[in-house]
């Protein structure tokens, strides 16, 4: 039994490290209404820059914040360079400019900064292991930043202009064109905060898993699976998501299948629990009536 | 039966194919100013970590040729780029050899790629050398006389430690930790082969992909089981996660891991130096970053290589003084040659390696090789971390007589 | 003094082949201009063109400022609302996240007392303040793409058949409370119906169009009257 | 991607009926091209070529479902695993001849395809994505479970022999093997070609493009849709069976989702919903990797990226949008 409650503690754990990148890819999705896959990619890409900022002997959240700050604007020109002129393309094009990005960061990152595992400092430091050893104060620090980012992001959406101008310039951008949105600007913005996001994600996950170019190829696999199991419109729903899936997933290797096939078991279940509900535990059925 | 007939086939096909060219030529590859050798290796794609070989590789080559060569020809040093696909793998060597008409082949990586290709350069007599993967299926002389691996394998290696552990705790429970591939497998062979039929009941089985993020639960499964041994045959971001882990939840089995993952640098720094105290691992190179090999001779010979030409090189990155121990073999066979560089001969040298000291490699540890004894590394030393540095402990292990 | 909305020349397509073929017209100050016209006679596409949704060429002046060739979301912050085919609400969003978003480009204090106006007019709206646009009724939907486009302040609405797939009795209320919005508003209306009787009887002028030509202009009274119009073109 | 899975192409129009003798001549002039190579290159070209055929036929099937029918599929290169190994495992244990392996591949391909197919019905869009994609990553690790090993051979994978050329002609291996592959994919390409002109392929696109209106006119959406995936399926296994053969060898690294992904960018820079286009698409994604390598050893990866992202801004609708635009150029100046 005692196994069990280990088992569960560490998918939390683990589960924690989904949840801050399920929702740097919900809110990609609540702003652009697409899914980036070269997310993962580009919030490695910025956990390395702030690697290299406090390797130079710059203060942690100095380099936290600037590094929230650079990802941002590679987030937004981003947009502008490379998504602004598909953006009348069919969407499997845009499919096809994603899978470029990923290849064109993805490799990058190695070749820039090198390819050996790096450790990435934490601002919560702590010498007692908590939870028998199962949680650092790093793992419990970084889901405060996660719940802390969830909030600004809920904030942000619900109740400022330009939330919900970023809202409707993904919903309808041709109505919201009409009520003087600018919508190619409301997007580069989307970008450039799911950037931001996810280097906030990136630099709370290294320090867990160690940094390297290939840090999150697995990572946003489960993190996709947790937004979209949580609900891909749905900040909070991402959050619960990403626990869920790093808890289920321990448990199927733990107790049902042998760890070889762990991946696939958990896959399994977030594909039937989605047949069942197509938007998600807590996603939004969107009702219209013509 | 049918193999010996698709042999046959092959080779006319082969003569059809590529008629004999520029009688000028000694043999395939070699002019009377030039040497090609081929390689692959990913270049692109998640497993290009190990790119930085070909880099290492590359540099000294170019060493040689600012030094004059070999006999008086430049080296040649063809590499591309296979991501770790075994499809590309063969498409990319079938283009170093008939198109680039390459003399041989030199330290392709990783055994999936190395497999799809182990055909057909044994049909066609290339020489297949030094490969950069640690499976034991390379060292087999009687059915694939034209492939030679390089380091120590991975089967002997976890042999080495199952050993050791019955000797220490004959009545062990052992938790065995692996990656869900063919590197990973090779650990469990070397411990059931050691175990035999005891293998089931002494040991706990935990794999993960390379694709997990953490290898947590894993590290739970195993100490819910009551294990009080470990061994790891795992790459460094997960070596250095599961050193923390099992030190932090207070867990003190005997903890074996895999020589790819003991890097001062990138790994046990990372894990934090404390954490590691205690941790075994049977190796056969010097660690860049061991303090210990700071005023050591090779060492400072490889320092200096690095420094002049590669100047942008990770001097923390262990793929380089691996590059340079293989690369150091390969250079001994050209030289081994004198001016015969036909694929018979090189092939016939490689095989033939009297045993030789390499820099970057430990004292004691050996490169060799006789036509009936492929392991080129045959030797190791089990090490013991004790918080700052590796200390070597017993004698010198002759893995292939395990 | 010039009129609200000027036209000159004004072509419009998509891809090569043009719909528009050189319309002339004008919208005047508060008053409401009716485009008559059958199916794909290029009532939708003129007013697209107005709102810079299709590529143009030609003159379009608002209030004397030209805005051909500029970006619909910069025409609607010069005071252009536009409430196009499919109604345009933000079916995702609640009714009050489509009124916020009406008055998106306002920076005046006036927002909640307009809509308090809103509420007046559409008190049905209110009801619904709280719930997703999208399980409002097509009469509802209509009404809150009404307001969302009142909501701007513009000097000028253009309405893209106001009347399309509502019930009767629906239509009834919504031209009812149209007919106040010209009278207390004073906001200039451009007004595209297949409806024709229902919007002669609440333009000032009105225009047909047939295959993107303009064949007969005049005051709505007029065509109206007028026995041959009547039976070639407005078919009643 | 976008949630909305709409994916906006204009149904094709009803091709210009050509004259008997045009098409003939066509027809020749095709068999031409796809027979040349086999006297023009050298053997290592004739079997990159092998694979880049192989690879057309693979995009072909990828592009019936989510070109054509609009069902996203991020996970093709699992049905490519599934055909290898049907072939792999039938050929060395059980020695049968290759020929014998392609209907059970297909018939094993297509039942799976079948099967996702059902789950796909409920889920558009983003949510398909992510299942097709689960299902690129769960294969090579289904495929080395140790319940299989000994017929998958686990991580060290299978080996087989090409089949020998028929003694009566006189083909090396390499020239037969290209031969095979191009029966295969010609026969798939026919086939497929006759579908999407026909009642069914219409039947496709309209409920790609018009669900709502699709079953307004009595189409059974289900039963078409789950067909799709079925046809694609088969198809793309077919694909599978011809590459472990040409490659003689199979290994769960060899199906790793990059080759999802590849497949994927063949169907994109080929051009959605387009025949020719996958014949593009499988050129695409064999040689501009060779192409981006020859540029910058140091990064091939990036260079690769590029050249696809560039490669999409100037053609967004892939290859077959450039030949549609052409052949519309064409007809104009042609009244």
């Amino acid at each position: 039994m005692d196994g069990l409650a280990h088992q569960i503690v560490a998918g939390i754990a683990t589960g924690g490290i989904y949840a801050a990148v399920s929702l740097a890819l919900v809110m990609i999705y609540q702003a652009t209404h697409h899914v980036n896959f070269a997310q993962g990619e580009m919030a490695t890409l910025s956990t390395f820059i702030a690697w290299s900022m406090i390797e130079a002997g710059i203060p942690y959240w100095v380099a936290f914040f600037a590094t929230i700050a650079i990802s941002f604007v590679i987030g937004a020109a981003v947009e502008r360079l490379l998504m602004r002129p598909v953006q009348n393309a069919p969407v499997l094009t845009h499919v096809g400019v994603f899978i470029g990005l990923l290849l064109i960061v993805g490799n990058a990152t190695g070749w820039i900064f090198g390819y050996t595992t790096k450790l990435f400092p934490t601002p919560f430091e702590s010498d007692k292991p908590l939870l028998g050893g199962l949680v650092s104060a790093h793992e419990l620090g970084s889901t405060a930043v996660t719940l802390a980012v969830l909030s600004l992001v809920y904030l942000f959406f619900r109740h400022t202009r330009l939330g919900l101008a970023m809202r409707a310039a993904a919903y309808n951008p041709r109505s919201a064109r009409l009520v003087g949105i600018r919508v190619g600007w409301m997007l580069a913005l989307g970008w450039g905060l799911a950037a931001a996001i996810g280097a906030v994600a990136g630099m709370m996950v290294a320090p867990v898993v160690f940094l390297d170019p290939t840090m999150m190829l697995g990572i946003l696999l489960y993190a996709f699976a947790g937004a979209l199991l949580g609900g891909i419109d749905n900040p909070s729903g991402a959050v619960i998501g990403g626990f869920a899936v790093g808890v289920l997933e321990n448990l199927a290797g733990a107790y049902v299948v042998g760890t070889e096939l762990k991946l696939t078991v958990a896959l399994a279940i977030i594909i039937g629990v989605l047949v069942v509900k197509p938007s998600g535990l807590f996603g939004r059925v969107v009702m219209s009536r013509v | 039966m049918r193999l010996n007939r698709r042999a046959l086939l092959l080779g006319t096909a082969g003569s059809l194919a590529l008629p004999q060219l520029a009688p000028a030529q000694e043999a395939p590859g070699v002019t009377a100013t030039e040497i090609r050798i081929g390689s692959t290796n990913a270049l692109s794609g998640p497993a290009s970590a190990y790119s930085v070989i070909t880099k290492g590789l590359a540099a000294m080559f170019r060493r040689v040729n600012d030094q004059g060569g070999i006999a008086g020809r430049q080296i040649n040093f063809i590499a591309y780029d296979d991501g770790y696909q075994p499809p590309r793998t063969l498409e990319q060597t079938r283009r170093l050899v008939e198109q680039d008409r390459v003399a041989f082949l030199f330290n392709q990586l990783g055994t999936p790629t190395n497999s799809a290709i182990h055909r057909y350069v044994n049909q066609r007599k290339i020489p297949h050398l030094f490969l950069a993967t640690g499976a034991d299926k390379w060292a087999n002389p009687r059915e694939y006389p034209w492939t030679i691996g390089w380091q120590p394998s991975y089967r002997t290696e976890a042999q080495i430690y199952a050993k050791y552990l019955l000797e220490q705790k004959p009545n062990t429970k052992l938790g065995l930790l692996y990656q869900n591939d063919d590197f990973g497998k090779d650990y469990v062979n070397g411990v059931r082969d050691v175990l035999g039929p005891r293998f089931d009941a002494m040991v706990k089985l935990a794999s993960h992909e390379a694709t997990d993020p953490t290898i947590d639960s894993q590290i739970v499964s195993l100490q819910a089981a009551g294990c009080d041994a470990l061994i790891c045959g795992i790459i460094p971001r997960f070596a250095a996660q599961a050193i923390r882990r099992v030190f932090d939840i207070g867990w003190k089995p005997m903890m074996f891991m895999t020589n790819v993952s003991v890097s001062v640098g990138t790994v046990m720094q990372p894990a934090g130096l404390e954490k590691g105290v205690g941790l075994l691992t049977s190796d056969y190179r010097k660690d860049q970053s061991d303090p210990a090999w700071a005023d050591d001779p090779g060492m400072k010979e490889w320092r200096d290589f690095m420094r002049r030409y590669v100047p942008d090189g990770e001097l923390g990155d262990n793929n380089y003084t691996y590059a340079y121990g293989v690369g150091s073999t390969m250079l001994q066979v050209l030289k081994q040659c004198g001016n015969d560089f036909s694929r018979e001969n090189v092939m016939r040298q490689a095989t033939n390696i009297a045993p030789m000291d390499i820099a970057t490699l430990l004292p004691g540890v050996k490169v060799q090789s006789q036509p009936r004894n492929y392991n080129v590394i045959r030797q190791m030393q089990l090490q013991r971390w004790n918080g700052r540095a590796w200390e070597r402990f017993g004698g010198v292990i002759e893995g292939a007589n395990v | 003094m010039p009129a609200l909305l000027e036209a000159k020349g004004l072509t419009a397509g998509y891809g090569a082949a043009p719909v528009l073929h050189g319309l002339d017209f004008e919208v005047e100050e508060g008053g409401v201009t009716a485009l008559l016209g059958a199916n794909g006679a290029g009532k939708t596409t003129t007013l697209r063109a107005v709102c810079g949704m299709v590529r143009t060429t030609g003159e379009i002046r608002l209030g004397g400022q030209s805005i051909a060739g500029r970006a619909t979301e910069d025409i609607a912050r010069l005071g252009l609302a536009h409430v196009p085919d499919g109604r345009g609400t933000f079916m995702e969003l609640t009714v009050e996240e489509n009124f916020r978003l009406g008055a998106y480009v306002r920076r005046d204090r006036e927002v909640q007392a307009d809509f308090e106006r809103m509420w007046e007019w559409f008190p049905r709206l209110r009801q619904r303040w709280r719930q997703q646009a999208g399980t409002l009724s097509g009469g509802e939907q209509q009404m809150l793409a009404i307001a969302r486009a009142l909501l701007l302040r513009p000097r000028l609405l253009l309405l893209d058949e106001p009347s399309f797939g509502l019930a009767p009795l629906i239509v009834q209320e919504i031209f009812a409370i149209m007919r106040r919005i010209r009278e207390e508003s004073g906001v200039g209306i451009l007004l595209v119906e297949q409806n024709a009787n229902l919007a002669l009887e609440l333009a000032d002028r009105a225009y047909l169009l047939e295959t993107g030509r303009i064949v007969v202009a005049g005051p709505a009274a007029e065509l109206r009257e007028d026995e041959a119009i009547r039976r070639s073109y407005l078919g009643y | 991607m976008s949630a909305t899975d709409r994916i906006a192409l204009p149904l094709r129009r009803p091709a210009t009926a050509l004259a008997a003798w045009q098409r003939s001549a066509l027809v020749l002039a095709g068999l031409a091209a796809a027979l040349a190579p086999l006297w023009l290159l050298e053997s290592f070209h004739l079997f990159q070529l092998t694979m880049a055929v192989i690879m057309a036929l693979a995009v072909l099937g990828l592009n019936i479902v989510t070109g054509y029918n609009g069902q996203i599929s991020l996970g093709h290169g699992a049905f490519f695993a599934v055909g290898a190994y049907a072939t792999a495992i039938l050929m060395s244990h059980l020695d049968w001849s290759f020929w014998a392996t392609l209907p059970v591949s297909a018939v094993v391909c297509g039942l799976i395809g079948y099967g996702v197919g059902f789950p796909a019905l409920r889920l558009g869009g983003l949510y398909l994505a992510l299942t097709t994609f689960s299902l690129a990553v769960a294969v090579p690790q289904i495929l080395k479970h140790k319940s299989i090993e000994g017929w998958t051979g686990g991580v060290q994978g299978l080996f087989l022999v090409k089949p020998d050329p028929p003694a009566f002609l006189p083909l090396t291996p390499d020239q037969w093997m290209y031969c095979m592959a191009l029966i295969v994919s010609s026969v798939c390409f026919l086939l497929a070609w006759n579908l999407i002109r026909g009642r069914i392929g219409r039947a496709l696109m309209a409920t790609r493009d018009h669900p709502i209106a699709a079953e307004a006119m009595g189409m059974d959406i289900a039963a078409l849709k789950t067909q799709a995936f079925a046809v694609s399926a088969m198809i793309t296994g077919l694909a599978g069976s011809l590459s472990a053969v040409a490659v003689e060898y199979v290994a769960p690294d060899s199906f790793s989702f990059a080759l999802s992904i590849n497949l994927f960018v063949g169907m994109v820079v080929g051009g959605v919903a387009s025949i020719l286009g996958s014949l593009f698409g499988g050129l695409f994604v064999l040689f501009v990797p060779n192409i981006a390598e020859a540029i910058s050893k140091a990064a091939p990866g990036v260079i690769y990226g590029v050249i696809l992202i560039a490669f999409l801004f100037l053609l967004p609708d892939g290859f077959a949008g450039l030949l549609r635009r052409l052949a519309a150029r064409l007809r104009r100046a042609s009244p």
